[in-house]
């Protein structure tokens, strides 16, 4: 077999699927994007150029909508970021606690929870009157029970709160994935030459650390810009509009309103939103490897 | 001086388990719902020592008149499948695109990734209109193939990224010694990249595992999973069934739990991308 | 039994290889010598079928093999890194070419045996490669590299790095078997010594192309090369720029240090004024103040930095035309450092070449000190 | 390939438990089927799981098979599937949007009808009620509201595209208990002049502003007592029904079904009066209640929390626990004084069947037979001890029905055109719904502070997603752009 042949039949299998369950459809969304088109009610599809979008342009509370799912994003992955950073640090330095398989077995547990069961579960977690935490921090704090989820000041951050906890662990994961990149006789020699912890930071362990960090992180943006399941049992959007992140709206629109024409221009525009994110990340990181000369 | 820096270090050892056990109370109490009747769960102040009932895990077994069984099936079936077949289906591109660097490696990479950008919300509709007239909807293959499509960009990533980091020169050494491309490809170098597999399994099987929007909407009983029949059964005639949804969660969390103490170090190993190779 | 025709491999616009040909009819130890990065690795590569040629063919036993994937040329292939499987234990590791080629257990046993007691780590068979010291890798990866019977064996630089005990006890080894075999062994290095102790036949790679093909013995003496000259061997050949002049209707090779005169079938240089005089370290002789020969090259120079290397000496003299080096056995007497003394050297130890690396030819004797003087 | 023994041990168990651990599902699963051996027909029910009344009708379903073999000999297999209430929508929709023939009865939510029936999913049924003596005769004994709310699109038409599977109302549980105990009976008196209620009689006379003192003299947050439990959440329609329930008490209408307008209906002066006042009432609930459920109304009720509650009659089942039984009477709702008039109006809950159109004959004809069987007199009765609502007036009105159980007799009551009204049938109702559950929600839990903001944001809301669709003549007016929640 001629090696080209061979070498694109390897990659054959992934494209096929890749074509048959992502291209595909995509491009139906595409077509359908341009279609004034209601499953439930009105005249069949319709050619309506670029109609939804405009729609969409127009719709002042979109922007709202799209501006609290990156504030999320923002938030959430932030955090997550800063806090994975540094217990995966601890647990990096930590190499001899005591039973650590099992610590972190505990810590990664978050992680692989089903969200929907997540956000049912924490609704009774939160509730003012059965709820552990609010019972807690009302003894601790000397409060009235705190009303997490009904209040819409407390609402957003109550959410964002779950997905910190869920997926902080995945970026201490990543973390000490990453310092575990970092070449053991590099740090000996950076001990050795008597570095200070930031410039051992800086120029020893980023370098090797970032890839798989960074990549962390971009997963990270990615999973977060499509939170639903989570949003969904614990809030479905409210109280109000205080957590209607855009993946509800998308789904809200194609699975209540059945507006398949204006729900696919979305799902396209929020596509492009966060192809863009994560280009710009990858641009950092190539453009940072580019920079260390590798 | 030795003193100290023991106490320090036990400190340390105590604040990390601090933090672990944190991030774990939610998870134990939902697991200690499993084992509390319906008033114990919503009883405040809250109850932490109990003589344990297994009221709830009998009944989230018979509920649906032992259809918890099917749906343990399906879930066991479909997430092993398709992410069996994503892996290797990976493997066979990554191996292609690692080794011998076809045009448009980059931008196939990122194409790919792509997939996993894309909102759940926005390829389930189409995907359902396409579905619907190919007639695939309720098929156990079509979502086992659609998870498995799900599942590649992250497997793709991860194995490339280690065999990148495997020498080409073990590829040639075996081709020179006679190898065929499959034997350099499944005996030779896949045993090297093993932390790799391990993590994109691992990690996508959390993945489809947990995964309910696609099962539920262009999946029907036959394919119904464990968090599909979470969600539907969330509520009872009783109200929301608090011990149902402990229960399911207890246990289809366990094998997860157990998966990630056993393979912990391929699973850390796996996450560098392969650009370590050794202890993490 | 091998014949590489016109091999030419480019890397953009540089060519790794340029138009190699080489034709080995007979099972012989033949040696690729050439320093680093000129190619013969690749040629190496070339010949077991893990790179293509842009042109050119490559001819295994009569027939073109251009276009055979490698498993099917039927080669025994030692790689420069030692690329040892990491999930197989070392026996697995040597034994690995004969499970491929189907052999029974039993004989995979008795051939990996054999070949480990040969290369002393029969001890280290059952350990896996990352438990093993690097000198020890490189014998497995050896090994698995000779373990399969096959009528042509590339090495490609299997010694490098290797200290000097293991190295020699090695050299004899790859020589035996390559007699015990009656194989090709065609063998890769840019150590001289490796060069002048295995090979029945050398080719000479420098930037991609052949410079010199022959016996060692003949490559030793009278290489058409100068990088040839200069490099095989150790200590390295002693070089002076020099120019060629006429004289008495002879050629005369002068340079700062002194003049020879050249051979009569000696050829005019592409550029007069740049020329190289060569002559061997071994070949300067301190020579008592008081014996002066005639139509021998004396020179001045003072002695700098003496060198050890176990039997002999290296001396560094320091001379007009810059650093000249000298060896000598121990009996011989030489003077403290930073005095002067007079070296001798016969007219015909030196090779002249010319600005382009030719051989150009041989000094045939030293000139009359009057006419030098003149 | 020669590796330690104990790694190969280690392979050698995990291939092994792997195998084991599949066979045991396998077999579970085959044991959890095998009664399920195949039959000519397959029925399949799409219900409600988690719904009383839905799942009653999966649990009776089987007793169908036995019937229609004795009298059609029909050979029928029932199926049922369930899925919540919150996703039942989309799993119906998506399902016969696909034409499947997955499901060959759906019980719909009678708001659906609008949506199910203009993309011609579910069959009409006007003839076959006409050709079918039983049907007829169970369609001829429903009353207006009955056939209105679980039949007709547009609401209030001729057209016939469901059959009322259950019928529901809301109703007012409350914590007897705590009202004839004597302590309590003086210490009213003594406050407000009157006597507390302990009846359903005396309930019927308790107006909106005699109900809130009686929540205030319950609501007792150091005893961890509350006056009351409503319904309050953004998921579905939740805190719609009760809003909507008070807006039409006010004398408000949520919008103008031929004209399709609702600017300036909905955010009319009493309705957002209405909705204040319905809010107001937080301050008598337990903690959390802006966001209540069904299920919080429940578990308020169920733990001993709320002095009573509102939520639907088809729930009685789970807040009359055993230990709650004999605590709690189910009485009608607080009416208003109109006109010199007791008024009434709440919001209809319950369910239609709707039949799929894309089945073919054998199952179309299964599906007929099982809808009959369901109107018997005998399978009502039954449905109706196990504890659903049936709604054919040939049973309601049986001697005796009201004692079948504890709500039946405020069911009866309610279950009737004065009393119950039902929203928008229109194919928009999921946007409409949505649009009202974000602004309510948004007031109730002080993300807006006005009720009219929330009541002109769900309006222009509204009023847009009719006129897009084509429905309503007029568009939002300009004052919609000011419009926005926080």
């Amino acid at each position: 077999m001629p090696q080209p042949l061979f070498t694109w039949l390897l990659i054959a299998p992934s494209l096929a699927l890749f074509a048959v369950f992502n291209i595909l459809p995509l491009l139906w969304l595409v077509g359908l994007s341009f279609f004034r088109y209601n499953l439930t009610f009105g005249p069949p599809p319709q050619f309506a150029g670029l109609k939804n979008y405009t729609d969409l342009m127009n719709d002042r509370f979109l922007w709202g909508r799209l501006g609290l799912t990156l504030l999320f994003v923002l938030l959430a992955v932030g955090i997550e970021t800063v806090l994975g950073a540094l217990l995966g640090y601890a647990f990096w330095k930590k190499r001899d606690l005591p039973g650590r398989r099992l610590a972190l077995t505990l810590l990664f547990v978050p992680m692989v929870l089903a969200p929907v069961a997540v956000g049912t579960f924490f609704k009774i977690i939160y509730d003012p009157m059965y709820g552990v935490l609010p019972y807690y921090a009302a003894r601790l704090l000397r409060i009235k029970p705190p009303d997490l989820l009904g209040s819409g000041n407390l609402a957003f951050p109550a959410v964002l709160a779950v997905d910190v906890w869920m997926w902080t662990p995945f970026l201490i994961m990543m973390t000490v994935a990453a310092l575990g990149a970092v070449p053991k006789a590099l740090l000996e020699s950076a001990e050795v030459d008597r570095l200070t912890a930031w410039q051992r930071m800086r120029y020893v362990v980023w370098p090797h650390a970032k890839f798989v960090l960074m990549l962390g992180v971009v997963l990270r943006t990615i999973d977060a810009f499509k939170t639903f399941d989570l949003v969904s049992a614990m809030t479905a959007g409210g109280p109000g509009n205080q957590t209607q992140l855009v993946s509800l709206t998308i789904f809200r629109e194609a699975f209540n309103d059945f507006a398949i024409g204006k729900a696919s221009a979305l799902s396209l525009l929020v596509l492009f939103i966060a192809v863009s994110l994560a280009s710009i990340y990858l641009f950092v990181l190539n453009y940072g490897v580019l920079r260390e000369g590798k | 001086m030795i003193g100290r820096r023991r106490i320090a270090s036990a400190l340390a050892s105590l604040g990390l388990w601090a933090v672990c056990a944190a991030f774990f109370m939610p998870v134990f109490w939902i697991f200690l719902a499993a084992f509390k009747t319906r008033a114990q769960i919503l009883t405040i102040p809250p109850i932490w020592v109990f003589h344990p009932s297994l009221e709830g895990l009998r009944f989230m077994v018979e509920r649906q008149a032992g259809a918890f069984w099917q749906y343990l099936l399906n879930s066991v079936m479909i997430s092993a499948l398709a992410v069996t077949i994503a892996v290797f289906v990976a493997y066979l591109a990554a191996f292609s695109l690692s080794r011998f660097k076809p045009a448009a490696t980059d931008f196939m990479m990122f194409l790919l990734l792509s997939i996993r950008m894309v909102p759940g919300a926005a390829v389930v509709l189409p995907l359902f209109m396409m579905y619907r007239s190919l007639g695939w909807i309720g098929s156990r293959w079509a979502i086992v193939l659609f998870y498995a499509m799900f599942s590649l960009p992250f497997s793709l990533w991860i194995l490339k990224g280690f065999l990148d980091g495997v020498s080409r020169r073990f590829d040639e050494a075996a081709m020179v010694d006679g190898a065929s491309r499959f034997h350099v490809m499944f005996r030779v170098v896949l045993p090297q990249v093993k932390p790799g597999v391990v993590a994109a399994l691992i990690f996508n099987m959390i993945f489809v595992w947990n995964e309910f929007l696609f099962d539920f909407i262009l999946g029907g009983e036959r394919v119904a999973t464990i968090p599909v029949a979470l969600a539907a059964g969330l509520y009872t005639s009783q109200g929301t069934d608090w011990q149902y949804i402990a229960s399911l969660t207890l246990v289809y969390t366990a094998p997860l739990m157990v998966a990630i103490f056993f393979v912990q170090r391929h699973l850390l190993l796996g996450m560098t991308f392969g650009t370590v190779r050794g202890e993490v | 039994m091998l014949e590489l025709k016109g091999l030419t491999r480019r890397f953009g616009a540089r060519a790794a290889l340029e138009a190699v040909n080489l034709a080995i009819a007979e099972p012989r130890f033949n040696v690729v010598f050439g320093g680093p990065g000129s190619g013969k690795s690749l040629l190496l590569r070339l010949i077991a079928g893990l790179e293509r040629p842009d042109e050119g063919a490559v001819w295994l036993h009569g027939s073109d093999v251009t276009s055979t994937a490698p498993q099917a040329r039927r080669l025994a292939y030692v790689p420069q890194s030692f690329a040892l499987y990491p999930h197989l234990k070392v026996f697995e590791n040597i034994a690995h070419p004969l499970r491929l080629a189907g052999s029974p257990a039993a004989e995979i046993k008795q051939a990996v045996a054999r070949v480990a007691s040969t290369l002393q780590i029969s001890s280290v068979l059952g350990h896996y490669p990352d438990q093993i010291s690097g000198g020890q890798r490189q014998r497995v990866a050896i090994a698995r590299g000779l373990v399969r019977q096959a009528d042509i064996y590339l090495l490609d630089d299997p010694l490098a790095g290797l200290d000097y005990k293991i190295r020699e006890a090695l050299l004899d080894e790859l020589r035996d078997l390559q007699e015990r075999l009656k194989a090709l062994f065609v063998y890769a290095t840019s150590n001289p010594l490796e060069t002048l102790a295995l090979a029945d036949y050398v080719h000479v790679l420098v930037d991609g192309r052949i410079v010199d093909a022959g016996p060692p013995e003949q490559l030793s003496g009278a290489p058409k090369a100068l990088w040839t000259r200069l490099n095989l061997g150790y200590p390295l050949t002693n070089s002076l720029a020099s120019r060629l002049t006429s004289a008495d209707g002879r050629l005369l090779c002068e340079n700062d240090l002194f003049a020879v005169c050249m051979e009569e079938a000696c050829t005019a240089a592409v550029d007069a004024d740049r020329v190289f005089a060569t002559f061997r370290p071994e070949d300067v002789r301190a020579v008592p103040p008081n014996e002066i020969g005639e139509r021998l090259i004396d020179f001045q120079a003072e002695v700098g930095f003496v060198e050890d290397i176990g039997g002999e000496r290296i001396l560094h003299l320091a001379t007009p035309a810059g650093e000249v080096l000298a060896i000598h056995g121990l009996d011989i007497q030489i003077a403290p450092p930073k005095t002067r003394e007079t070296f001798r050297l016969r007219p015909s130890d030196v090779l002249v070449y010319n600005s382009v690396g030719c051989f150009t030819g041989r000094g045939a004797s030293a000139p009359r000190r009057a006419a030098l003087d003149a | 390939m020669r590796r330690p023994t104990t790694a190969l041990n280690r392979t050698a168990f995990v291939v092994l438990a792997s195998l084991a651990a599949l066979g045991t599902l396998y077999l579970g699963a085959r044991r959890a089927f095998a009664q399920n051996n195949a039959q000519p027909v397959t029925l399949t029910i799409l219900g409600i799981s988690g719904w009383t009344p839905s799942e009653l009708a999966g649990k009776m379903a089987p007793e169908f098979q036995d019937y229609a073999k004795q009298t059609g000999g029909l050979s029928v297999r029932i199926k049922f599937e369930g899925a919540p209430f919150s996703a039942l929508e989309q799993k119906a929709a998506t399902s016969l949007a696909a034409h499947s023939k997955e499901y060959d009865i759906i019980i719909s939510d009678s708001q659906w009808l609008g949506a199910l029936s203009t993309p011609g999913w579910i069959v009409k049924l006007n003839d076959i009620i006409q050709r079918e003596p039983l049907l007829k005769r169970a369609e001829g004994s429903f009353n207006t509201i009955t056939r209105w709310a679980y039949q007709t699109y547009p609401y209030g038409s001729d057209n016939l595209w469901g059959l009322p599977q259950e019928g529901d109302v809301l109703a007012l549980y409350v914590r007897n208990d705590l009202a004839r105990d004597a302590k309590n009976q003086a210490a009213f008196k003594d406050k407000y002049g009157w006597k507390l209620p302990t009846s359903f009689e005396e309930w019927e006379q308790v107006t909106w502003p005699k109900f809130e003192q009686i929540m205030g003299f319950f609501n007792r947050p150091d005893q961890g007592l509350y006056g009351f439990a409503g319904e309050y959440s953004k998921t579905y329609d939740f805190i719609s029904d009760h809003v909507m329930s008070m807006m039409w008490m006010w004398g408000g209408e949520i919008w103008d079904s031929n004209a399709h307008q609702v600017y300036g209906i909905l955010n009319s002066p009493q309705n957002n009066a209405a909705l204040e006042y319905y809010i107001a009432l937080l301050k008598y609930q337990p903690p959390g209640a802006n966001t209540f459920d069904i299920n919080g109304v429940i578990q308020s009720l169920t733990q001993g929390k709320a002095f009573s509650g509102l939520t639907w009659a088809a729930v009685g089942p789970a807040i009359l626990t055993p230990e709650m039984k004999d605590k709690i009477i189910v009485v009608p709702p607080p009416g208003r004084i109109v006109n010199g008039k007791m008024v009434r109006i709440y919001c209809v809950g319950g369910q239609p069947w709707v039949v799929n159109k894309f089945i073919d004959r054998q199952h179309m004809r299964a599906a007929l037979e099982f809808l009959k069987w369901w109107y018997l007199p005998e399978t009502q009765m039954r449905f109706a001890r196990l504890g659903g609502n049936p709604v054919a007036q040939y049973v309601l009105d049986r001697p005796g029905f009201e004692q079948i159980q504890p709500w039946y007799r405020e069911y009866r009551y309610m279950l009737v055109t004065e009393r119950a009204r039902d929203f928008w049938h229109n194919p928009t109702y999921a946007s409409l719904l949505e649009v009202q559950q974000e602004a309510w929600t948004a007031y109730a839990t002080g993300v807006v502070n006005s009720a009219k903001v929330a009541n002109d944001y769900a309006a222009c809301g509204q009023q847009k997603i009719l006129y897009d669709a084509g429905f309503a003549r007029q568009a939002p007016p300009s004052s919609c752009e000011e419009v926005r929640l926080r």
